[in-house]
């Protein structure tokens, strides 16, 4: 169960982590108009980074599978969306709670990043239910590869769109150089423990799958059973 | 060439056949203006709003035509017909976005001035040229997009459910193009111009996934 | 003679569940081969990836010369192929359809009024499709797989709607001319009549090859003990 | 202009609710996971009491590689 690395990867994710939160509670400075409510954006903005390039990923690695036609691919493919997913929810979540304490109210649609995220989400929502629709597991992981590649493109095309219309009223605007240094070392820091957290989760996730896919075989090969198991994660089998 | 006119031939022969999407399309889309006049209790509508409606109105009658765009191929072997042929598969996501290209035209030639009869305050007249233009962008668009989800919803079960689920998202931005370009156009008391952003936006969304629904669509035709 | 279909080891798997498995047999240009057994037992698959229309999952074949599914390109266009959907728009007529089907493969409008009287339907074809009898439709889609004159046919029950009287009436179409006969592979499910026509017999069962040797040396019998 | 229509201790409630939604969310996931480990787990030991078995009975036929797909 423990591939390559995973441990090693978890406990570095644990302590980047940690330590990112740590120094983001005690050592980043108070945000001059928005004190200690601004300590989400250490939360919140890494977040959407994060499962933002791992529905990108996703993807390149779809790009992949239809080029090896290899069902690996496919399944890192639905691993990368499958964790960006969750922690989108978590996205969606803390940047309503950032938008209650900034501006008294839990949505705001002038806010061009949490309403792109949100389409975006609710594109990519769709993505296990059209999995769960096919039957075939090939033809399964084709269309999903499709669907991954043409939503991995509308990310940055979404956001672009989103943000010509609307108004920027972000909080912060962080790389314009207005962040102060240590703001800016804290935001890094809490990124990369993110970055890890996302390695860890799809390593994690990829090992279950494959380890799964090997005891099956195994169940078939032992009891000489044909009989296809009911299917209860739209993810692909190995 | 040849493939491209025997597919829209033979799509637009079947459309008149059967009459399945169109005239459902235009019914639809002028019953939903009645459903706007007593949903928001306006007996005249102008700029965003108007926009807004007719853009909506487009939207909920072309996912009809998306939902119908496959199913025909679907059922009655036209895939397989069509991948016997020593054709490049690309013609076919032409042909269907063409073909639905041609269906919204329709669906517009009689919702537009419906919607300039029954709701539009301002009158179609003012601007008539740049809202062909942008409506054209919007067809595109929606063409574009509906021929690629189309082929994918139409494998699988419930294709009528996620159709428009998975399009409407990614339909956003053309409808956030359109709605820009024409709140402008249907303003009470003088049209005011095309914003050459938007514009340039819009046309570049269409570009952009024309090109790429072009590179992913031999996939969804394999068995 | 020049070899038609060549398949070594080719399997093809639905996920889990395997259609078809290791079959392995080559078969020379203008012969016939047929294919017995069960529903089930991977006639209908074998057809479809000789057609190109669907990827093997294990081995290699090659249809008239041309590596599948690699070069599929080069094949499509030289294969017919007759299964049990006809491949016809039931709102158009049959005249508009094969039209429709002779504009993909590039063949002139003459021929598909040709094909029409041969098969019978010149009085009926400007009719729907939904407005014809099974055999009608039958003998309308047999039209459609040889429009394009192709080198090999794959049939899939090709007798099952039609009366003896048409049957024998569509079967010189798919043979072809008789000095250059068409590469045939057929599935049926009638031994006696099956064997008449074969040069190769091929017996499936659940997905395996069961039986395959020339036909003159095959009995009636052995194909019934397939279905038993 | 917001910011002064809201008490300053209300706005670190929030951000405590923000960082625990998404440790919630994270013990949620792995809690998830636990269960699927611990299931294959259960199926790994049932396939081994199923070879030990197996290994013990007589019956030649059941020894024999030949029989199972290959």
């Amino acid at each position: 169960m423990h591939g390559k690395g995973l441990r090693g990867l978890s406990v570095a994710t644990i302590v980047v982590l940690v330590g990112a939160f740590a120094i983001a509670a005690f050592y980043a400075p108070l945000d001059a108009d928005q004190g200690f409510r601004q300590k989400i954006f250490y939360l919140h903005v890494p977040l959407a980074i994060v499962s933002l390039v791992g529905f990108i990923v996703g993807g390149l690695l779809a790009v992949q599978h239809l080029r090896s036609r290899a069902s690996i691919w496919d399944l890192r493919s639905y691993v990368a969306i499958h964790i960006s997913l969750i922690l989108g929810v978590a996205v969606l979540v803390t940047g309503a709670i950032w938008a209650k304490t900034s501006w008294g109210v839990w949505w705001l649609w002038d806010e061009p990043t949490l309403v792109s995220f949100l389409i975006v989400f609710l594109l990519y929502a769709t993505y296990t239910p059209m999995r769960f629709a096919i039957e075939d597991p090939e033809r399964q992981a084709r269309y999903a590869s499709v669907f991954a590649i043409a939503g991995g493109a509308f990310v940055p095309i979404c956001f672009g769109a989103v943000r010509a219309q609307e108004q920027e009223v972000h909080p912060q605007t962080f790389g314009s150089g207005e962040l102060p240094g240590p703001m800016w070392l804290t935001f890094l820091v809490s990124l990369a423990g993110m970055a890890l957290l996302f390695a860890t989760l799809y390593r994690f996730e990829i090992e279950t799958k494959l380890t799964r896919g090997r005891l099956r075989a195994l169940r078939r090969r032992l009891l000489d059973d044909d009989a296809p198991v009911q299917r209860r994660s739209a993810a692909p089998t190995i | 060439m040849r493939v491209l006119a025997a597919l829209l031939r033979k799509e637009l022969r079947l459309e008149l056949r059967t009459l399945e999407s169109v005239p459902g399309m235009i019914l639809f889309g002028v019953t939903i203006f009645v459903v706007f006049h007593f949903g928001l209790d306006r007996a005249s509508v102008e700029g965003d709003l108007a926009a807004g409606i007719l853009v909506v109105t487009i939207l909920f009658a072309g996912m009809l035509g998306l939902n119908r765009l496959y199913v025909a191929d679907e059922e009655q072997g036209g895939f397989d017909g069509f991948l016997l042929a020593p054709v490049d598969r690309t013609w076919l996501f032409v042909a269907k976005a063409g073909a639905l290209f041609a269906y919204l035209v329709a669906l517009e030639l009689v919702a537009v001035p419906a919607f300039a009869l029954l709701l539009l305050e301002p009158g179609l007249g003012q601007a008539l040229p740049e809202l062909l233009l942008v409506l054209a962008l919007l067809n595109a668009g929606f063409a574009i997009i509906a021929a690629l989800v189309g082929a994918i919803a139409v494998r699988t079960r419930a294709r009528d459910l996620l159709g428009p689920l998975i399009a409407l998202p990614l339909l956003i931005p053309v409808v956030i193009g359109a709605a820009r370009l024409l709140e402008p156009l249907l303003r009470e008391g003088g049209a005011g111009g095309l914003d050459a952003t938007w514009l340039a936006i819009l046309g570049l969304y269409d570009l952009v996934f024309g090109l790429l629904s072009i590179a992913v669509f031999d996939p969804l035709l394999e068995d | 003679m020049t070899t038609a279909i060549e398949l070594a080891g080719l399997g093809r798997a639905y996920g889990e569940r395997v259609a078809l498995r290791d079959v392995t047999l080559t078969l020379e240009a203008g012969r016939t081969l047929v294919v017995f057994g069960p529903n089930g037992a991977g006639k209908s698959t074998l057809l479809r990836i000789l057609a190109t229309l669907l990827r093997p999952t294990a081995g290699t074949v090659r249809v008239l010369g041309c590596a599948l599914p690699r070069e599929a390109w080069r094949a499509r266009g030289r294969i017919g192929l007759l299964g049990h959907d006809p491949m016809l728009y039931r709102e158009l007529s049959a005249r508009q359809n094969l039209r429709y089907h002779a504009r993909l493969h590039g063949v002139a409008p003459e021929r598909v009024d040709e094909l029409l009287d041969a098969v019978g339907l010149g009085a009926r074809a400007d009719d729907p499709v939904s407005t014809y009898s099974r055999g009608m439709v039958q003998r309308a889609a047999a039209a459609r797989a040889v429009l394009h004159d192709p080198e090999l046919l794959l049939l899939d029950e090709p007798r099952a709607n039609l009366d003896p009287a048409a049957a024998a009436a569509l079967e010189p179409l798919l043979a072809g001319p008789p000095q250059r006969p068409r590469t045939r592979v057929v599935t049926s499910h009638d031994p006696a009549g099956g064997l008449a026509e074969a040069d190769v017999a091929l017996g499936l069962r659940a997905g395996r090859p069961a039986l395959l040797a020339p036909a003159a040396e095959v009995t009636v019998d052995e194909i019934g003990a397939l279905y038993r | 202009m917001f910011a002064d229509t809201l008490p300053g201790d209300q706005g670190s409630a929030y951000v405590a609710a923000a960082y625990l939604f998404f440790l919630a969310l994270l013990l949620v996931y792995l809690a998830i996971m636990g269960v699927r480990v611990a299931r294959m787990r259960r199926e790994l030991s049932e396939l081994e009491q199923l070879t030990r078995e197996r290994r013990d009975a007589p019956p030649a036929s059941e020894q024999e590689p030949e029989r199972l797909p290959t």
